[in-house]
């Protein structure tokens, strides 16, 4: 049972303090325009105030978009290769929601099975967060579908809840999280006496995940998947801001004297996604995409690894430019006689 | 330090600026040696996309010349290339990428001065401008 | 809207159209686009402000195809889509019924491509003055400030190619960025790779490109495309008098010229 | 992996003196791929050359990269030799390091990196090279004449007599064109007619020539080499076997009274008629627009009275179909007729006539027989004017050009007058005089000094009506811009030289150019004055622009010697650097999406389309697809290709985007 403590609103900035002058870099939401994104913050003042979900997740701290894995050299006739030094820095990401939160260990599981990713391993090490639980939640939100909830601490070094007071609770998870209390000890009060659960979004359960990943076993072959998605127009954007797809392609860029061998982002939407060098493509059309996005999701990963690889944040729906509403399609699909 | 010498790509037509680097060769006009120049058919031949590709490739200016209207070995291909240039150059300075480093010219092969004029001027005006970090940096922007 | 009902069910009932594609409701008080197949389903269709996605995208759409022929709910830039795509091969006249909306909502009787032409050279093109003020906004900034305004918002850019999925003119099955012998564009999200993305595909859709403003709704990180899009048309009117979808007959500013096109810029 | 093989030339000292050949040959054998690279004084020369070929050989080269002069000069030479050692000529191009390099900078070590960059540019161009082939394409050789005028005559003639066979085609009932309308011609006044019908009979009887008159091209298909061509034969209702040409049809035709074509309305013709008495074919017509049969459905006289039966008031058009290889395009041109001229009378003064009108009055085969008299009145005109440029050179007018031929046949006019009418006055209006030309100058001299015409050096403003004389008014600039004004009795225009009625529409058949006075334009106005932008359709004479007589049979000669070369083998063959439209595995068969706009790009119109098919025949999409035949490699449409589906062989996207990326 995580140890549960109390930090006043006003005590934040000095907790930025401390984790600045021990080398941390702190990412929080950031308002831009009407884009809220995780950057880096010096101060509480700089964080977004009312805000359900930034528009990309956190998950780029630890799979970056585009990311360097090595470079090489033509040398006379021969080639160097210069491996990546990796020393990411310490970072504290500040605001996560649980949901997101609970991404991360979706990630380590994919990263960290058969071969375990240096690159990620080694971002993950660095980072603690410290999570927000949700005091609202909005129609595309369905964490608690998928084994989540707007309190849940998986995932959270710390996890804050703010009560009305506007002070927070704050549950103290991990060792990583004690690490962060003991930088500040003093600033971390006895745990007051409000129930957690009062300030807590109603996050209303839309179906069950282990029907629906139990109906997927058998649900190949049926029609409603070129139904669903009919309108989908075969982007990348909910892969891109999905807090726990992990999909990536291997591209390098050279020239006459060498070059960088890089990490990008995939997205199963892409019609170029599993295409064969032989022109033939195993998922020909955008409904065959979409049935293994959801497949990957909902069956694969839960088989493989007893884990959903989705955390219910809603971002895909949010960021669809066909409103592809993904909790409505998974809703639809377990309702099916 | 020694001064800057910019790095200038030029694209050139086959039948009129190529043979009128030519003629300037055998007149023994003597010009600026930043200039590297690549061959094709006509105007009408060079993508837009060659001028970003010798930008990435490090160049500071670029220069794109070929038939003079009216004299292109293929009759409208340079006409066809002013128009693909009327648009990018307006878009390029949208997108605040300073058009000064992009040089169009029409030189024919008889103007073997003239071309040895128009490397040495663009020459001379890019120098003034500097290296172009500007866009060699962004390919490291956003990388981790 | 009941008109709109009534013209779909006709459509359906008579067998002229297999499918109406056209807006329904859709979450977060979204409109999104439907399928409509039976008659009676005809009702879900709705007509409003929110309804701005321009469904042309989905005429060249394998699936959609599949369902047979398709009437279509257009909007002034749908109708200018179809011109354009027509001009550009990718659709005859026949192919698609069309239930003309005008402005104010009401239908309007669209029975071919002429009919289309006459239609939209009734209606202004212009941009609408937020649209106007916005793009002059950009003009009127020093080219440092451009370089800086466009690399941030370029910054933000994670290729996920929303701008080119929904938009109905990027219909290549190969898209020049997936074309790797040579690797044209940088695959990468990094500036360079966002920057030649974003300047290349303004440029195909120069003269092509009918205002509709999807790229810029689609994109998830709102990175405002559909300006480079509306500068260069304002480039093309200006230059060459042309306004794309505007006929059914191929009339392109980069595959036509005239002789005495401005080059004052040309040594 | 590629196997490429690096020659630097010394060029004696012309690369050497400011260039380190061994320095780049030794930088160069450490770029991958290269696995031979050699200096050498003259590559060009047999040592150097065996150089190559013994690399080609010994090292297995896959490509061979000659750093010397310029392509331009040697490149051909390389090719050759390696074409001859087995490697594809193809495989070996040239980096320019003397005319780009050496001759235009100082010796220094940048200059030598100058030259290392310019031959590795080349180095990565030729690892990407592809072995290409000559293209053949079979060729048809049987030219298609369009245009029976002297031009035509002279071109149909010359490839007759090359051996191959022609179809000329003409729309009139008779070849003859403007020429055989001239009375006398400059500068040597020897009789048109007299040297121009010789020649129309031997059209009419060369073996290797099929003469279609009445009639014209309804349609033209295909490429250099295989054009298919539809000519629409009139029907000139009369059965052209059967008709002896005996002329009585003509007599007993009641309607008289039709401004005759020929004598260009000086004269009249009946509703069937021959135009003119040497006329080739010589056999009538029935003009429909003027037979009383055709307009009221009685009269029938001449079938009544054609001793041979020939008459076929039911003939129809009949559509001749014919494969050709190449086409002339002679189509002459037209005058402006006196009507355009408001300031001379709109056409309504009978004695204000044009040029051509006055040739009739002139000829002795014309209708007063070569008598000059007035059309008003029939009297002989005791002073006539003759105004020059009358619409040419008149921006007013839309005619900014000069037509060239009136200052030569104004003074013939001149002359002609005072030669028939010795006491009458002569006066010519001109703007400059332009006798450039054998004899030209000499023959205006003689007009002016012997023949005393009087040259009034300026516009004519005015032509007015005035009891009976038609009053000139005008000024003469040479006399301190006095006004002049003349009484006279007839006035003669020069009217303009402008392109051939219908010239546009045959234009668009035949997809060739045209200016914007609709004259047909040339492929190079310098280099390629008789090729048209569509291969193997050639000019000849004035549908490209005003001509005399001698420069439209040099141009006709000229156009029918570029045919006789097409006809010289049975396959054409040309350089292989041509575009092509990519293919690539189901679904996709071709990233080319089918929306043609390389078609409307393309200065050739080399661009086709072509169906992609299942196995059973279903359509699963419409490509570009480029006809080999006709696409002269410029490349326009790779730039516009936004798939990049369509790419240039030779120069291809993957080449120069590597000649880049070695910068």
């Amino acid at each position: 049972m995580a140890e549960k403590k109390l930090l006043k609103k006003e005590s934040l900035g000095q907790l930025f303090e401390k984790l600045k002058s021990d080398g941390r870099r702190i990412l929080a939401p950031r308002k831009k325009e009407n884009q809220i994104a995780f950057e880096e913050v010096s101060s509480p003042e700089e964080i977004a105030k009312e805000y359900i979900q930034t528009t990309t997740s956190a998950k780029f701290t630890v799979f970056p978009p585009c990311e360097e894995l090595l470079r090489y050299r033509f040398e006379d006739k021969e080639v160097q290769i210069e491996d990546r030094k990796l020393d990411p820095p310490p970072t504290v990401i500040f605001g996560l929601r649980p949901c997101d939160a609970a991404g991360f260990s979706v990630l380590d599981a994919v990263f960290s099975w058969d071969y375990q990713d240096a690159f990620f391993q080694s971002r993950l090490e660095k980072t603690s967060v410290i999570g927000m639980s949700c005091n609202e939640a909005d129609e595309y939100c369905f964490c608690t579908s998928v084994g989540g909830g707007p309190g849940n601490t998986k995932g959270s070094d710390i996890l804050l809840t703010r009560l009305g007071s506007g002070d927070y609770l704050a549950e103290i998870i991990t060792d990583k999280g004690e690490e962060i209390v003991s930088l500040a000890p003093d600033l971390f009060g006895p745990a007051p006496s409000d129930q957690k659960d009062e300030f807590l979004a109603e996050v209303p359960v839309r179906f069950e995940h282990k029907e629906l990943t139990t109906k997927l076993g058998a649900f190949f072959d049926n029609d409603l998947w070129v139904e669903q998605s009919l309108r989908c127009v075969g982007c990348g954007a909910c892969a891109f801001v999905c807090p726990v797809c992990v999909c990536f392609d291997i591209q390098d860029e050279a020239d006459k004297n060498g070059g960088t061998r890089l990490r990008c982002w995939d997205s199963c939407g892409f019609s170029l996604f599993t295409l064969h060098t032989s022109g033939h493509n195993p998922r020909e059309v955008q409904s065959q995409r979409w049935r293994q996005r959801v497949m990957h999701k909902f069956s694969y990963l839960p088989d493989r690894f007893e884990i959903v690889g989705c955390v219910g944040c809603g971002r895909c729906a949010r960021s669809c430019p066909a409103d592809m509403n993904l909790v409505e399609h998974l809703k639809e699909i377990v309702e099916t006689k | 330090m020694a001064e800057f010498e910019p790095k200038i790509i030029a694209f050139v037509c086959n039948w009129c600026t190529y043979a009128g680097a030519d003629l300037t060769g055998t007149s023994r006009i003597k010009y600026a040696t930043n200039v590297r120049m690549i061959r094709l058919p006509c105007t009408g031949r060079i993508d837009f996309m060659l001028l970003l590709k010798a930008f990435a490739q490090g160049a500071d200016g670029v220069i794109v010349s070929g038939c003079h209207p009216g004299d292109c070995h293929y009759t409208a291909g340079n006409y066809h290339a002013r128009r693909r240039w009327i648009l990018f150059r307006s878009l390029l300075d949208f997108v605040g990428f300073d058009t000064r480093r992009v040089h169009f010219a029409w030189v024919s092969a008889a103007e073997g001065a003239k071309w040895a004029q128009v490397v040495n001027s663009v020459v001379n005006e890019v120098r003034e401008l500097g290296p172009f970090e500007d866009y060699q940096k962004l390919a490291r922007v956003g990388v981790e | 809207m009941d008109a709109l009902r009534k013209k779909a069910r006709e459509l359906l009932e008579s067998g002229d159209s297999e499918v109406i594609i056209g807006y329904g409701e859709g979450s977060g008080n979204r409109a999104r686009a439907i399928f409509v197949q039976k008659p009676e389903e005809t009702e879900r269709l709705i007509l409003d402000d929110r309804c701005e996605q321009n469904l042309a995208v989905y005429l060249l759409k394998r699936e959609v195809k599949s369902l047979g022929k398709p009437a279509i709910v257009a909007r002034l830039p749908v109708l200018r889509t179809i011109l354009q795509l027509a001009a550009e091969n990718q659709l005859s006249d026949g192919d698609v019924a069309v239930i003309g909306i005008s402005p104010d909502g009401e239908l309007v009787d669209l029975p071919d491509f002429k009919a289309i032409e006459e239609y939209v050279d009734s209606l202004p093109l212009e941009l609408s003055p937020e649209e106007q003020e916005q793009l002059e906004k950009i003009k009127n900034m020093s080219i440092e400030d451009r370089w800086r305004f466009w690399t941030d918002e370029f910054s933000r850019c994670l290729k996920c190619y929303a701008c080119r999925a929904s938009c109905p003119f990027c219909y290549c099955s190969t898209c020049v960025v997936e074309r790797n012998i040579p690797q044209w564009i940088p695959v990468a999200p990094h500036g360079q790779g966002n920057l030649e993305w974003h300047v290349v595909r303004a440029m195909h859709l120069a003269g092509r490109c009918v205002n509709c403003g999807d790229c810029a709704r689609a994109c998830p990180v709102d990175i405002p495309l559909n300006l480079l899009t509306q500068k260069l048309d304002e480039e093309v009117f200006s230059n060459f008098g042309l306004k794309a979808g505007t006929t059914s007959e191929l009339n392109y500013a980069l595959s036509t010229f005239k002789p005495d096109d401005q080059e004052n810029f040309i040594r | 992996m590629s196997r490429i093989g690096v020659f630097i030339c010394h060029c004696g000292e012309n690369i050497a003196a400011t260039v380190d050949p061994v320095k780049v040959a030794e930088t160069m054998s450490r770029v991958p791929g290269v696995v031979h690279a050699v200096d050498y004084k003259y590559m060009c020369s047999d040592p150097g050359q065996n150089l190559i070929i013994e690399a080609i050989k010994e090292k297995g080269l896959t490509g061979v990269v000659v750093a010397a002069c310029s392509p331009r000069m040697h490149e051909p030479t390389f090719r050759k030799v390696c074409a001859e050692s087995g490697l594809n000529p193809f495989l070996c191009e040239m980096a320019n390091i003397r005319e780009h390099c050496s001759w235009v900078h100082e010796k220094s070590d940048i200059t030598t990196d100058k030259a290392i960059d310019l031959v590795r540019v080349i180095v990565e161009k030729v690892k990407r090279n592809a072995p290409l082939y000559d293209i053949k394409v079979p060729v048809t050789k049987t030219a298609l004449v369009i245009g029976g005028g002297i031009a035509g005559i002279q071109a149909s003639l010359d490839i007759a007599n090359a051996g191959h066979k022609v179809i000329l085609v003409e729309r009139d009932p008779s070849i003859g064109g403007h020429m055989i309308q001239l009375s006398e011609t400059f500068p040597t006044l020897d009789c048109s007619q007299c040297i121009m019908t010789p020649r129309m009979v031997e059209v009419a009887q060369h073996p290797n020539i099929t003469l279609y008159t009445y009639s014209e091209v309804e349609e033209l298909d295909g490429f250099i080499g295989n054009f298919k061509v539809k000519i629409r034969k009139k029907a000139r209702s009369v059965d052209e076997n059967l008709c002896t040409g005996c002329g009585v049809c003509m007599q007993k035709c009641p309607r008289k009274k039709i401004p005759s074509e020929y004598e260009a309305g000086m004269g009249m013709r009946t509703a069937i008629y021959i135009p003119f008495a040497q006329a080739v074919p010589n056999k009538p017509v029935i003009d429909k627009d003027n037979c009383l049969y055709y307009l009221k459905g009685k009269c029938k006289i001449c079938e009544k009275n054609c001793p041979a039966e020939a008459i076929r008031f039911d003939q129809e058009d009949e559509i001749i179909e014919a494969d050709v290889g190449a086409i002339v395009c002679a189509t002459g041109f037209d005058v402006l007729g006196t009507d355009s001229f408001p300031e001379y009378g709109y056409g309504k003064y009978k004695d204000v006539i044009t040029g051509l009108q006055f040739e009739r009055l002139a000829s002795a085969s014309g209708p007063t027989l070569g008598e000059i008299r007035r059309p008003s009145d029939g009297k002989e005109p005791e002073t006539i004017v003759f105004i020059a440029c009358a619409g040419s050179r008149d921006p007013a007018k839309g005619i900014e050009y000069c037509s060239k031929i009136c200052c030569m046949y104004t003074a013939k006019h001149a002359m002609l007058y005072k030669h028939k009418i010795h006491h009458g006055k002569a006066y010519v209006c001109y703007m400059d005089i332009r006798a450039g030309g054998k004899m030209y100058e000499e023959f205006v001299r003689r007009a002016i000094e012997e023949d005393g015409v009087n040259y009034i050096r300026g516009r004519v403003s005015r032509v007015y009506e005035q009891d009976g004389k038609l009053i000139v008014k005008g000024v003469d600039t040479l006399l301190g811009s006095q006004p002049v004004e003349i009484e006279a009795d007839m006035v003669v225009l020069a009217t303009a030289a402008v392109a051939n009625t219908g010239a546009e529409d045959l234009a668009k058949k035949l997809r060739v150019s045209y200016d914007a006075y609709n004259f047909l334009a040339e492929a190079h106005p310098k280099l390629r004055p008789v090729e048209t932008n569509t291969a193997g359709i050639f000019l000849a004479g004035a549908c490209q622009a005003p001509k005399d007589i001698p420069e439209a049979v040099a141009q006709a000669s000229g156009a029918a010697s570029k045919v006789s070369a097409l006809f010289s083998g049975d396959e054409l063959s040309r350089e292989p650097v041509i575009a092509v439209v990519n293919r690539c595995p189901p679904p996709v068969f071709s990233t080319c999406e089918g929306c043609f706009i390389c078609e409307q790009a393309c200065p050739y119109q080399a661009i086709e389309r072509e169906e992609i098919k299942t196995r059973d025949g279903k359509l699963i999409k419409v490509v570009a697809k480029v006809n080999e035949g006709i696409c002269q490699g410029c490349g326009t449409c790779v730039a516009v290709c936004r798939a990049k589906a369509i790419d240039l062989q030779g120069f291809s996207n993957e080449q120069v985007y590597a000649e880049v990326m070695a910068l």
